[in-house]
């Protein structure tokens, strides 16, 4: 005979100001089976917990339900408080009255019915719960970091350092990110180059992190703690174990003239090229759809018309030769760390974006975005650090500079804050003031957004001590004139137009998720959100985790993120790894799919529905122990507990655990009692 | 597709080029349209400011004609007969009340089925048959030698959502239709600039002086003329540029309708091109020089590539 | 005739199977027979008549056929969709059972009736007949036969019934399900039936309900069809086994109908051609989702 | 009061929700989250996933009275289980093909796709179906067949039954 408690929680007053709490407990006290019901202000509080593991001892409860927010709030708090007073976790559940009820109605008689009626169906699924077990999976104490930016390679350091193996993989020739581009940091204008080339060299170092560069993932399988990777190492046509870094290649390649990637296309490379300098692996790759010689096999040339970085090359390394590999990767967590990309600007837009063709970004060569500005002024960039225009060289006098470049800007398809720019802007202000001292700087803003540690202060002193001009207002759009750039703008605060005559014009471009997000939460089960980004479990309580467990995320692929916010999620995702692997099994929720193989007639209809692979066949013997049919069988460990087999079975062979037919059946009669 | 066609008073009055223009170019591309029996004021540009249900009805009064004559969809060439029949039939569309109200105040049945068009959209829609037929005509037209910087103004692309413009910062379909009839749009950046519109009477100064620096854009670009699909912008640009006719320095403005008319060939005058105040017949003119001379060029450069062959 | 009793004779005789099923004459018309002894092979009939789909007989939880032994069963062209969908669903092997394949002109509705072939008695079934030659038979027996006459009448129905408001079409099942006495005739017919528990009969939790009142058939119906839904073959043996008259057959037709439509999808007597539900395509019709 | 108001407007549709987990379950918690209003007609079961969703759920609601079902799950490539929706996509395709065909007015049945991030949406589709359903007016018919029996089945009048299983059992029996 069930015996459940019903609590009935206040939540302060988020759920009583709408729901009669008291009326929903003395009704409930009344429905079949409910042996306890009460109110209590924090159900989720030490008190309220207190109340709960109290009730179960008292009145020996058979099962719990607690009627507070949604599940995916509090449900394993409750669950863990109801084994702590010696009832299993899984006779616990708890009803959505908050999110679902108080926070969505106004006070009445219907909202109480509600929230009454929500809480005795899961009174009555809960009678049909049954005490079940965690399930206990081994776990392979290897990460996978995707991506070798700096969140990439903080986690993947931190991991390493906390003792366990990393494999780091990075689609570019070399890792380092965007933070290797930058010129330098805000606040405190340290050099970004000084603060991450040591860290990127560490990475090389570590004895335990292997890094696969110019590698992408290309499949995983498995589950948390048995993951199967295979990466993709493309190949670089370079034999990165006789390789020696020394650059002859490079001086002997013929093709010089291709936009170097990382000066933002305001800088040239060869060919076969190391993207800069402080490159790690320091290897060159050969980049072969712009290489003579493999233009040439493209167009079905018998004779290679190069050949010169091979001829160049005293240790015989270059392989024209080499082709793409795959490795085999085991590991028991990843972490994504993918970063971003930036907004492109012009009329042609990827993804249902709208661009803004009023700004001629790309047909006058002195607007320019903030990227192309930071290798401008990065005394690694391609003008050593000297602000010139891109047109003529010439010191530009006028700079202006406009914030929010897509980002907050619905129309053009990206409603959110790219949360950087206003500091970058700044930051662009006083590098400007710093080497042009006669230079004037007008920055566009909508608003400035500049909370963080030392940020507000830096951003005043852009505008008090560097002279930074700000005009409140939008630029509606800007055109050639003669030498320099039209900008017609309206400054909302003077409430008249601002036209300014530019040298050069800079546009703060909004932050993106790479487009190969969605496809690799794909690859990952991991939800990503309208925009592409990676969503969190939980975006206040779980911020680093996945929808899937063992896959967790740092740094700007979840959101836009400064440094110091890349930094911060990717050690809180590698603490989130070396919790994982500090034990040497994984406790996980019994949630999974179980065939009664009595009743299964042997269709596979769950085989071919299942998308983890988790149905096996098993022999069915008769008396004289002759193989005589088959029935499917669950893998525990492999099941994710989606159910589609469960609704497949055409004879009601196979029930999910915790979602049984029974709970559901339960909770539909619950709700709709005639 | 069934159109009506919605002149308004500016191409019964000022605007008569343009009329005489469109009129010609839809016979010569054969596209059916049928005048609305006994129309009446779009209610531009006046009536939504003293009435916003007046703005609406009387827009609506010549929908519902439309309707009642079984079209599905009407041309406003007017920019602004356009922008008021547009609006108030998308206005109608958001507000159910608002549209449930108007058949007892225009007292007939009213739907709102008829969708509104503007010459740039209905031309557009006939771009391929105006590029067949211009293929027609002989290689070096005047029309191919003529740089035309094509002037939007305001109406025919704002406000968004309601005007159908491709992009309402920097739209192309005139130069789309340009390009259609051999033309060669230039790129300029005063396409949708402020021409003075309705102040053209009461700050004359300003209007001129908005309107100077569009011709001087133009003229800087390198076009041979500006073109335009609104009587209020023609006006504001052609008339206003009598003053500096005196410069020699004035630039033909001419209607869209007229420029796609002269790539088919059809007669000036049928067009009204002699209605201007700026006078095209010197445009003409010097298109028509450059054209031979094109053609001569072209003749002596295939003579000299046969002669080197043989 | 005599090839049919002679190949049975022979493959009962050479031990090949250990019983034949086939039709025999019986009191009303023809009727289904196991013939194990080779000297009953004379009581083999096919004709017009030979209506009943023996696939059903498949069923490897007939425990009473299959302890016969081995069967062989005779089989028209329509039949072995019926036969390669139990191949498909992993029911039965292929060197199992033997059939042998006949080339049928169509069969009439009622196996008691008139044996003349005409519009008014051809069995629904054999409408847009597509299987001609029983291709997945070991034997094939007979002479080539003409087409069937061919009727519309059941595409018709349906269309009737598209036709009606949901009002009137919920009256008018809802009329036809309040005759079901829940005998299961049509379960039992149905070759593609095969599960040991059926849904209808489990009890914890009842999805479906036993009485036999308008509600509970409707949902052993709606049930019946969903789990036929890229299955069911369309013999028609489920209507006729209805001792009450209920028209199974528009529900099937509609579903092949639906199924044809959204993934273009007809059952056929290939066996590796699977079913499309249980499948999906990234671009499967959403028009109806929000 | 009641007098002055209309039948219909006093009729406060019954709706039951079938909703995965990860999706339109968040989805509908974010509404919460955001303080969204909405019509207080719809309760939701919690599944995993839209591919547990059987059929017999949204009959079962019916039977028991609802006056209408959502189904709503995560959108196309979204699934926390990468492919749970495409499979149920497919089922309802034919399921609610076939409940149309049974006379259920399709009215009655949503089904959705609703993000974790599309709160807005779920109150939308909550709203505009609560809406519908009104307009439709109460289910009762659904769940009233339980009277309708046909006078044969109650009192075991002889039934016509042909020869189409028990002759073999039979023969069968005599082979054997």
């Amino acid at each position: 005979m069930a015996r459940i408690g019903v609590f009935v929680c206040h939540c302060g007053e988020n759920i009583s100001r709408t729901v009669d709490c008291a009326k929903v407990s003395a009704t409930l006290k009344d429905h079949p089976g409910v042996v306890v019901s009460q109110d209590y202000k924090y159900m989720c509080s030490d008190p309220g917990q207190t109340l709960i593991k109290q009730a179960i001892e008292e009145h020996d409860l058979t099962g719990v339900v607690v009627a507070a927010c949604s599940p995916h709030m509090h449900e394993k708090t409750f669950r863990r408080a109801a084994s702590q007073a010696g009832l299993n976790p899984f006779v616990v559940e708890m009803a959505n009255i908050r999110e679902q009820c108080s926070w969505v109605h106004e006070a009445g008689p219907e909202t109480d019915a509600k929230a009454i009626e929500i809480v005795g169906t899961i009174v009555e699924k809960v009678k049909n719960n049954v005490p079940l077990e965690t399930i206990h999976i081994p776990v392979t104490k290897r990460a996978l970091v995707i991506g070798g930016g700096i969140a990439g390679i903080q986690a993947a350091l931190d991991i390493a350092d906390g003792g366990a193996e990393v494999v780091l993989v990075e689609k570019e020739p070399s890792i380092g990110g965007h933070m290797s581009q930058l010129s330098e940091t805000f606040p405190t204008l340290d050099c970004s180059q000084c603060i991450l080339t040591p860290r990127m060299v560490e990475v090389y170092q570590h004895p335990r992190i292997t890094l696969h560069s110019y590698s992408e993932v290309e499949s995983v399988e498995g589950y948390i703690g048995n993951f199967h990777v295979t990466v993709r190492k493309k190949a670089r046509s370079v034999d990165e174990d006789l390789c020696t870094g020394c650059g002859d290649c490079q001086a002997a390649c013929p093709s010089r003239k291709i936009p170097s990637e990382f000066d933002a296309g305001l800088g040239m490379r060869s060919a076969i090229y190391v993207p800069f300098p402080q490159a790690v692996p320091n290897i060159p790759v050969l980049d072969r759809e712009n290489c003579t010689l493999f233009k040439g096999r493209a167009k079905g040339r018998e004779k290679d018309l190069c050949g010169k970085c091979k001829e160049s090359c005293l240790r015989s390394a270059i392989d024209y030769e080499q082709e793409d590999t795959l490795i085999d990767e085991k590991v028991g967590a990843i972490v994504i760390a993918t970063g971003f990309k930036l907004y492109s600007v012009g009329r042609e837009q990827p993804e249902g974006l709208k661009g803004y063709a009023e700004y001629n970004y790309g047909e006058i060569p002195d607007v320019i975005s903030g990227l192309q500005f930071e290798r401008l002024a990065s005394a690694s960039g391609p003008t050593g650090g000297q602000i010139v225009r891109p047109s003529d060289g010439k010191v530009p006098k006028k700079i202006v500079f406009l914030q929010c470049i897509g980002s907050r800007d619905p129309e053009k398809g990206i409603s959110y804050c790219s949360k950087i720019c206003c500091m970058y802007a700044a930051k662009h202000t006083m590098l400007y003031r710093h080497k042009v001292h006669d230079g004037e700087a007008t920055v566009f803003y909508m608003d400035i957004r500049s909370a963080g540690k030392g940020y507000e202060e830096f951003v005043r002193r852009a505008i008090e001590e560097d002279g930074a001009n700000y005009i409140r207002g939008r630029v509606s759009r800007m055109y050639r004139d003669g030498e320099t750039v039209k900008v017609v703008g309206y400054d909302t605060l003077a409430g008249e137009t601002a036209i300014f005559d530019a040298d050069m014009v800079v546009l703060c471009t909004a932050m993106r998720p790479h487009k190969g997000n969605k496809n690799l939460g794909r690859k990952l089960s991991v939800t990503y959100d309208q925009y592409g980004f990676i969503s969190s479990a939980h975006p206040k309580l779980r911020p680093v985790e996945t929808t899937t467990a063992g896959v967790f995320v740092a740094g700007a692929c979840m959101s836009p993120s400064d440094i110091p916010d890349s930094i911060a999620s990717a050690s809180a995702a590698a603490s989130k790894v070396l919790g994982m692997f500090s034990g040497d099994e994984l406790e996980r929720e019994p949630t999974v799919a179980v065939v009664n193989e009595r009743t299964c007639i042997g269709c596979f209809n769950c085989e071919r529905v299942c998308p983890y692979g988790a149905i096996e066949h098993i022999d069915v013997c008769n008396r004289e122990n002759e193989v005589c049919g088959h029935v499917a069988r669950v893998l525990p460990g492999v099941c994710q507990g989606c159910g589609t087999c469960v609704a497949t079975c055409p004879s009601k062979s196979v029930e999910l655990q915790g979602f049984t037919d029974e709970q559901i059946f339960a909770e539909i009669n619950a709700l709709l009692t005639w | 597709m069934s159109l009506g066609y919605y002149p308004g008073c500016s191409l019964h009055g000022t605007a008569r080029e343009f009329d005489e223009s469109m009129r010609a170019v839809t016979d010569a591309l054969d596209i059916e349209m049928t005048e609305i029996d006994n129309w009446s004021c779009c209610g531009a540009s006046s009536a939504h400011s003293a009435s916003h249900l007046l703005g609406v009805a009387l827009a609506a009064r010549n929908l519902a004609l439309a309707e009642a004559e079984g079209r599905d969809a009407v041309v406003a060439p007017c920019a602004a007969c356009f922008s008021r029949l547009a609006t108030a039939r998308h206005e109608l569309l958001e507000n159910e009340e608002l549209a449930a109200s108007l058949p007892d105040i225009l007292e007939r049945p009213f739907e709102n089925t008829v969708e509104v068009l503007n010459v740039v959209q209905l031309l557009l829609e006939y771009d391929e048959r105006i590029r067949e037929r211009v293929a027609q005509s002989p290689v070096f037209s005047a029309v191919g030698q003529m740089k035309v910087a094509a002037y939007y103004g305001c109406l025919l692309v704002r406000p968004v959502g309601v005007a159908g413009a491709d992009d309402i910062e920097v739209p192309t379909t005139m130069e789309q239709v340009a390009t259609a009839c051999g033309a060669q749009p230039v790129t300029w950046n005063m396409a949708v600039e402020c021409c003075g519109g309705s102040l053209s009477m009461s700050r004359t100064s300003s209007v001129v002086r908005l309107g100077r620096a569009i011709i001087d854009d133009a003229r800087r670009a390198g076009a041979d003329a500006l073109l335009v699909a609104c009587p209020m912008c023609h006006a504001n640009l052609d008339f206003r540029q009598v003053a500096r006719t005196e410069d020699g320095d004035a630039l033909p403005v001419l209607y869209l309708t007229q420029l796609v008319g002269l790539a088919l060939g059809i007669d000036p005058e049928t067009l009204g091109m002699h209605r201007h105040f700026v006078d095209t017949s010197p445009l003409m003119a010097e298109l028509a020089e450059r054209a031979k001379a094109a053609e001569a060029a072209a003749t002596a450069k295939a003579s000299a590539r046969n002669g080197s062959v043989v | 005739m005599s090839e049919l009793q002679d190949l049975a004779r022979k493959l009962l005789e050479e031990g090949t199977v250990q019983v034949v099923i086939g039709w025999e004459a019986g009191r009303r018309g023809l009727r289904p027979v196991t013939i194990t002894d080779p000297s009953d092979v004379e009581k083999l009939v096919f004709d017009t008549r030979s209506v009943h789909n023996l696939a059903t007989y498949l069923d490897p939880r007939r425990t009473q056929v299959r302890k016969l032994g081995k069967p062989a069963i005779v089989v028209k062209g329509c039949d072995t969709k019926a036969v390669a969908a139990l191949l498909r669903e992993a029911q039965i092997e292929r060197d199992e059972v033997v059939l042998i394949g006949v080339r049928c002109g169509g069969v009439v509705k009622d196996p008691a009736g008139d044996a003349t072939l005409t519009l008014e008695t051809v069995a629904p079934r054999c409408a847009g007949c597509d299987v001609r030659e029983p291709h997945l038979a070991d034997f094939i027996i007979g002479e080539e036969q003409p087409e069937p006459p061919q009727v519309t009448s059941i595409d018709e129905r349906v269309a009737e019934l598209d036709a009606m408001t949901p009002d009137e079409r919920f009256e008018f099942w809802a009329s036809q399900m309040e005759k079901c006495v829940r005998c299961y005739a049509c379960r039992q017919a149905c070759p593609l039936c095969v599960c040991d528990q059926c849904v209808a009969d489990k009890t914890v939790p009842q999805w479906i309900e036993r009485s036999p009142h308008a509600r509970g058939n409707l949902s052993w119906h709606m049930t019946r069809a969903l789990h036929l839904a890229g299955r069911c073959v369309g013999c028609g043996e489920c209507e006729r086994a209805c001792p009450v008259g209920i028209p199974i057959t528009l529900i099937n037709r509609k579903l092949q109908q639906i199924v044809a439509e959204s993934f273009d999808f007809e059952v056929s007597d290939d066996p590796a051609t699977a079913s499309p539900i249980g499948t999906f395509r990234d671009d499967d019709r959403e028009d109806f989702i929000l | 009061m009641s007098e002055m108001t209309e039948p219909i407007n006093d009729f406060e549709p019954r709706i039951t929700a079938f909703v995965c987990n990860w999706c339109t379950y968040t989805g509908a918690d974010m509404a919460g989250t955001s303080r969204m209003h909405m019509a207080s007609n719809v309760r939701i079961i919690r599944l995993p996933c839209t591919g547990r969703i059987d059929a017999l759920f949204i009959i079962k609601a019916f039977e028991r009275g609802a006056d209408g079902v959502i189904v709503s799950g995560c959108h196309p490539a979204d699934c926390h289980y990468t492919a749970g929706n495409y499979h149920a996509r497919r089922r309802f395709i034919v399921f609610r093909e076939l409940l149309g065909f049974m006379g259920v007015d399709l009215g009655r049945v949503t089904f959705s796709w609703v993000s974790a991030g599309e709160g807005a949406k779920w109150r939308d589709v909550v709203n505009e179906t609560v809406e519908r359903i009104r307009e439709l007016g109460p289910f009762d018919a659904y769940h009233d067949l339980a009277l309708r029996q046909a006078a044969g089945a109650a009192s075991g009048t002889s039934l016509d039954v042909p020869d189409v299983v028990a002759p073999v059992v039979a023969e069968a029996g005599d082979a054997s």
